[in-house]
């Protein structure tokens, strides 16, 4: 039966999630040169509108029609053929609705890559590269883990909000791109952040959106919608405050890049908690995500060398791996049913870990054929020139600011 | 006719102008440039990435006057533009062959004031 | 009697499109030269402002009091009197809230019409027309076509959230209205937009806040409003992805300018029939919208010459247009509960056009005499001296930038 | 009984007035020099972090938990303990959720003090005394005022969403702190606000939150709720109008500017009546609210020669003052159950006199001592070097703008 | 070989180039600046402080030139660029004592254009 | 003493100062261009209006030296700043008549450096 107070606060949830994927490109595109901020936004802008087209048309029959053997779902729902306004079993807001606040997770989870290939990557290879991700790898990562008859989902593998489907997922898709795609050019000198507070909106607007992104994965107005509100901001409190005194102890400074960095590493690390833990849970959930981030972003990354331009593997990869298995840790039968190895059940951590390991491996080696053949076909990455002189000249043949007028 | 070109620090522009004004000099253009020089830039850290950008903001006025007003710009920049620390900036002066006001069509001497 | 869930959907709504009115400010200001913004930013806010106190005066009362021979309403609601939060025969929500929310539908219209006159208008005869305008022309409009009693719903013509009484109403008085006040000064060369990414900031909030205009048109939370919200997004995704193709074919490159033009021109064609379509019908109706909107914008502007600064006429008008007509074409009874001529009923069509028809001449007629007579007492246009340093710090002694600080 | 439609709204609600606190600082960051942008919107974003948790951990009982003799609350609910999703007495939300709401309040009151001392205070300093602040002044204040045994509260004091708790405390504070602190150097030449489009962003996105912040305040969907909607509308235009007229009038212009501080002044005025009067007299509490911050903010700031860089005494300090004391003119017991003088109730009028005096007092006497401790241990003013390089290099080692690049 | 400075009203960029275009000088260098003249600024107003800013937008062109075609910038500049108000701008001409064409390393009359 | 001018294609600002640098040249001043050259603009296009806009962003460079520094001046930015296209920028020298340092007043060769 349909429920309209649920089907309110869903309705708001999807538009708030809507939101953040241009609020991602501000996050984002703040961070990059003048030049090249254009292209980040287009590529979002881009993102949510064939994303969309590609999700009511294919892309919800794969990850949510009827389940074909565990692997992925059938075409009975293809062109949203008979998705109508009646409930799916087990809910309460129109199987419409249900499609629309998915085909936002659809959407984001690529444009969070975005920025690991920003400021030298072709359109047209983006755009191929991005058609086939969701379709390939997105779409039968959520029927494994959130379809019921999922494989993942069979086993028991705890994803409230998509911190596996979407943060691991996107997060290691983005590490092994930098790889491929190689270094920025001139990397390393001058590449300070042209503006700042776009950036700061972005992540302020993420926050706010994440409300919509976490507590509407409850899909109703339920004791769970609460706890994950307040999870979710707690954790990013933490998280900020975290990654701030890190930042003073380490860098001898606090910055506010550092802050909307710890913001967003919060955020991502309660994902897949932010329902199923206590509230005190969730402030250490967020400032453990904080700290493993810091340290791939501030060391490890510097080890390793590969050009992740805006640290989506830093943030949204490692933070979201640590949420998974903190999932499998703090959750608590008392806020979501199930116990975590805190409250006596290791299983669920194993159960955590599995489906860590299978995200990270399915993602990476998707992507990296995904890459072969897009660089194959279309080329990913732009020519020295185009490069120097920026994406948004090159690509889309605009400039975002004009100097003289 | 002498052609000036000062940098300064921003914050000290306003400084500047009433000092300029006072010796009769209204007429100047102003352009936001980075500097490089001894001063050691600030620190900028961006997740981690320290780097000592030696690159400054400054403020660049040019200045046309006649020969009998340089040495009153000139003074008068040395008295407002200084803070006595390193980055207070440099005063470069030039010969300048012609100066033309666009509305008039003056030239020489009557054009710069 | 008052639905609780109906209300909180419609206090959201209301807010979404409060919202859209900066937001167009932002669209707008960003594509205009960075002299002027603050102008346009000004002219947004201050119809925010002025256009409230309006409508709860006198704006109300006219369009949606009670009917007085299909023309107009009577001023039996004039300064609130009597309207409490007892619902409207129909309604489940308060009575108050209705006013609310139409208030921000009288409130967004005329500022559409800012992007025609951008650049080079006289603020005090701004503000005049705008009072003028909303009173004269947006009232009786509103109370045609959506008042019980109006004559043009009496016809029963389909308009789900506006595609006739604001988008049609709007774009042709822009064209109107940017004939009347002739061409920008030196137009034609070095127009790039000043700040793109504004431009972006803005289309995205747009389509955020449309979720309340289009879904919130519903007047609580039914079927039709999550097919409208569904609709809404699939038709602005649509649009983004055909301009996206159009300007890469025809211009031999994608760009983002382009695609956020699409998604206005797609949300604006879905208005009218957001809740009488079916999903894979409004990808249909975006398209065109789209696509009508690019052939206006990239061709029929040029040839005919005149200078709609910002396109409203080409992607609110044309678009609008485009919308009303299709949701003549494309409505089902299932959905909205009548059938256009692709199911049948040929007289929906009849409908709509006539309805659009009525839009253009009435909006036509109205926007040339209130222009002469604003023109003759206060003057529309800046003289050339200000229209060359610019309206920021002309009419408003203030520059949007600092250059140097 | 926890009602699923007010639990919705509250949801709504409180994600809006989160949203409030990063708006708040670009609001602020637009009016500063550019070398002052970050540090506030760093501010801003770390309070939200940081009394966030200060909240959970300690705030909300002091302010919330079980009185103790009228002055503050109990450490019952101290880290949350007990706290759980069924409601407190009276309500009809989660208790959780009435934790996250008050949160946002805790949050936003600090950050409107970043106005005051902007450009020129030590960012430890800064949060010190925001922690101090926040604990020692706004806890027991909200206590004193809101919770059911403070002993304002008891007095039968009405403040509806805070004008008094939220807006003269942190008017008044600010006050006492650009006082102490001193005036920015060079002050008064060449201070044009640096991006005045973001001050409008903010603005915008100010009013579009305070819907959640005031109508919110009903603490879920009732006639109330819908009453304080529009009456924040309507307060915000009229006084947008106002001021608009104002600087027309007297400065022979209309400014962007004035019109956003008109907007904020008017949605601060009405922050305490907004339950409890009806539309017409919240268009005069706005306009009210708008002519006296327009008179302190031009001419008394002027006069007396403190630097509250960016008028948050002369706007929330004194539009909150007249708000609280309008509450007791124009209360309606129609509206919200409590009549004021205008209909024959002075006593009310009395009461808020009284509630007015004892937050000016309390809040300037607690500032001043907290400044004065705050100062000795860790200083609270830079340097004139880094005042003049400016905070955003100082205090955080970041620029925000490239100028080359 | 000579280097020209112009100060230009913003809005005359165009056409100012379009002149020289004609007169065959492609080459010219563009930058953003305030200018303080004899043109009264507009007057500013923050929340009620007035404030005559006398740095107005303008912009500066540098145009290096052979001898031969110095008349001719000028008087395409003094073609395009006016109109008749104060605020019009000024030219400022200098003797240059080397060009180099970076990309060739060709020096003097032959690096100009 | 000489002033040179430098215009170069912005993303080869780094590798030219540090040019500069390894012949301790340290002290410059930046500014940001259009520069109308050789080089064709990238073509800009806004809603079907297609423009050649012919004025590309660059960077200019500032530096004062003193004669014996100005062959290696000229040298490492020859070194630096080339990709071998048209765009690569050109370079001007003037002689200078005087040179300030604003903190210490110090005058001539001793003030450049
Ligand atoms: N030789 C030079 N050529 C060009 N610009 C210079 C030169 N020397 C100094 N400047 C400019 O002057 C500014 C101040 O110089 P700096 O050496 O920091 O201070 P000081 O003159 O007090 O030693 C520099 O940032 C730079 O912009
Ligand atoms: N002596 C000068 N030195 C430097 N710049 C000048 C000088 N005189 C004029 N300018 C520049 O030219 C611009 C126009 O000059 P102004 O005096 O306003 O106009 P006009 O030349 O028509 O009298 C000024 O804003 C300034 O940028
Ligand atoms: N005669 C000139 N006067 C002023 N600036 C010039 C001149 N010639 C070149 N420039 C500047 O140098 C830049 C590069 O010049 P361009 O002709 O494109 O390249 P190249 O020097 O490789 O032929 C131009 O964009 C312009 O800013």
């Amino acid at each position: 039966m349909i429920n309209a107070a649920d089907t309110v606060w869903m309705l708001i949830a999807t538009a708030l999630v809507m939101m953040m994927t241009p609020t991602l490109g501000f996050f984002y595109g703040g961070l990059v040169r003048k030049k090249n901020i254009l292209s980040v936004l287009m590529q979002c802008m881009v993102i949510l509108a064939v994303v969309s087209i590609q999700w009511v048309l294919i892309g919800y029959t794969l990850a949510f029609g009827p389940d074909k053997g565990g692997i992925i779902g059938g075409l009975e729902f293809a062109f949203l053929n008979g998705v109508g306004l009646a409930p799916l079993e087990g809910q309460t807001i129109p199987h419409q609705l249900f499609v629309c606040f998915q085909m936002m997770f659809a959407v984001i989870t690529p444009a969070l890559i975005v920025g690991a290939f920003a400021e030298r990557i072709k359109f047209s290879g983006f755009l191929l590269f991005t058609i086939l991700w969701s379709t390939l790898i997105y779409d039968p990562m959520a029927h494994w883990v959130w379809a019921s008859g999922g494989w993942l989902f069979s086993m028991g593998a705890l994803d409230f909000a998509g911190g596996t489907v979407i943060h691991i997922t996107a997060g290691i898709s983005a590490l092994v791109f930098s790889i491929l795609i190689g270094k920025r050019r001139g990397n390393g000198t001058s590449s300070s952040p042209h503006n700042l507070p776009f950036a700061v909106l972005g992540a302020a607007f993420l926050w706010f959106g994440w409300f919509g992104f976490n507590a509407g994965s409850a899909l109703g107005v339920k004791g769970q919608t609460v706890s994950a509100f307040l999870n979710t901001n707690t954790a990013a409190a933490g998280a900020a405050v975290t990654w701030m005194i890190l930042d003073w102890f380490v860098h001898k400074t606090p910055t506010a890049l550092g802050v909307i960095t710890g913001i967003v590493a919060g955020l991502v690390a309660i994902t897949p908690a932010a329902g199923f833990v206590t509230p005190m849970a969730s402030i250490a959930i967020g400032a453990g995500g904080s700290l493993l981030g810091f340290i791939f972003v501030s060391y490890v990354k510097k080890k390793l060398g590969y050009d992740d331009s805006l640290d989506v593997f830093g943030v949204h990869g490692i933070a979201g791996i640590w949420g998974a298995l903190a999932t499998g840790l703090f959750a608590s039968k008392e806020i979501g049913g199930t116990d975590g190895l805190f409250y006596g059940n290791p299983h669920q951590l194993w159960v955590q870990f599995v489906t860590v390991v299978v995200a990270i491996v399915f993602s990476a080696v998707g992507t990296y054929i995904l890459y072969k053949i897009c660089d194959l076909i279309l080329g990913m990455r732009v020519d020295a020139r185009d490069e120097n002189i920026g994406l948004d000249l090159t690509q889309h043949h605009e400039s975002a600011y004009t100097l003289v007028d | 006719m002498k052609y000036i070109i000062a940098v300064i620090r921003p914050h000290k522009l306003e400084e500047v102008k009433r000092e300029l004004e006072k010796n009769e000099i209204h007429l100047m253009t102003v352009v936001d440039v980075l500097g490089c020089g001894r001063q050691k830039g600030v620190t900028e850290v961006y997740r981690g990435v320290t780097e000592v950008d030696n690159l400054l903001r400054k403020v660049k006025l040019e200045i046309a006057v006649n020969d009998e007003y340089l040495d009153k710009a000139i003074a008068a920049i040395m008295k407002a533009a200084p803070e006595g620390d390193i980055g207070d900036g440099k005063i470069f002066i030039f010969d300048m062959a012609e100066c033309i006001r666009i509305r008039t069509g003056e030239k020489g001497n009557l054009a710069i004031g």
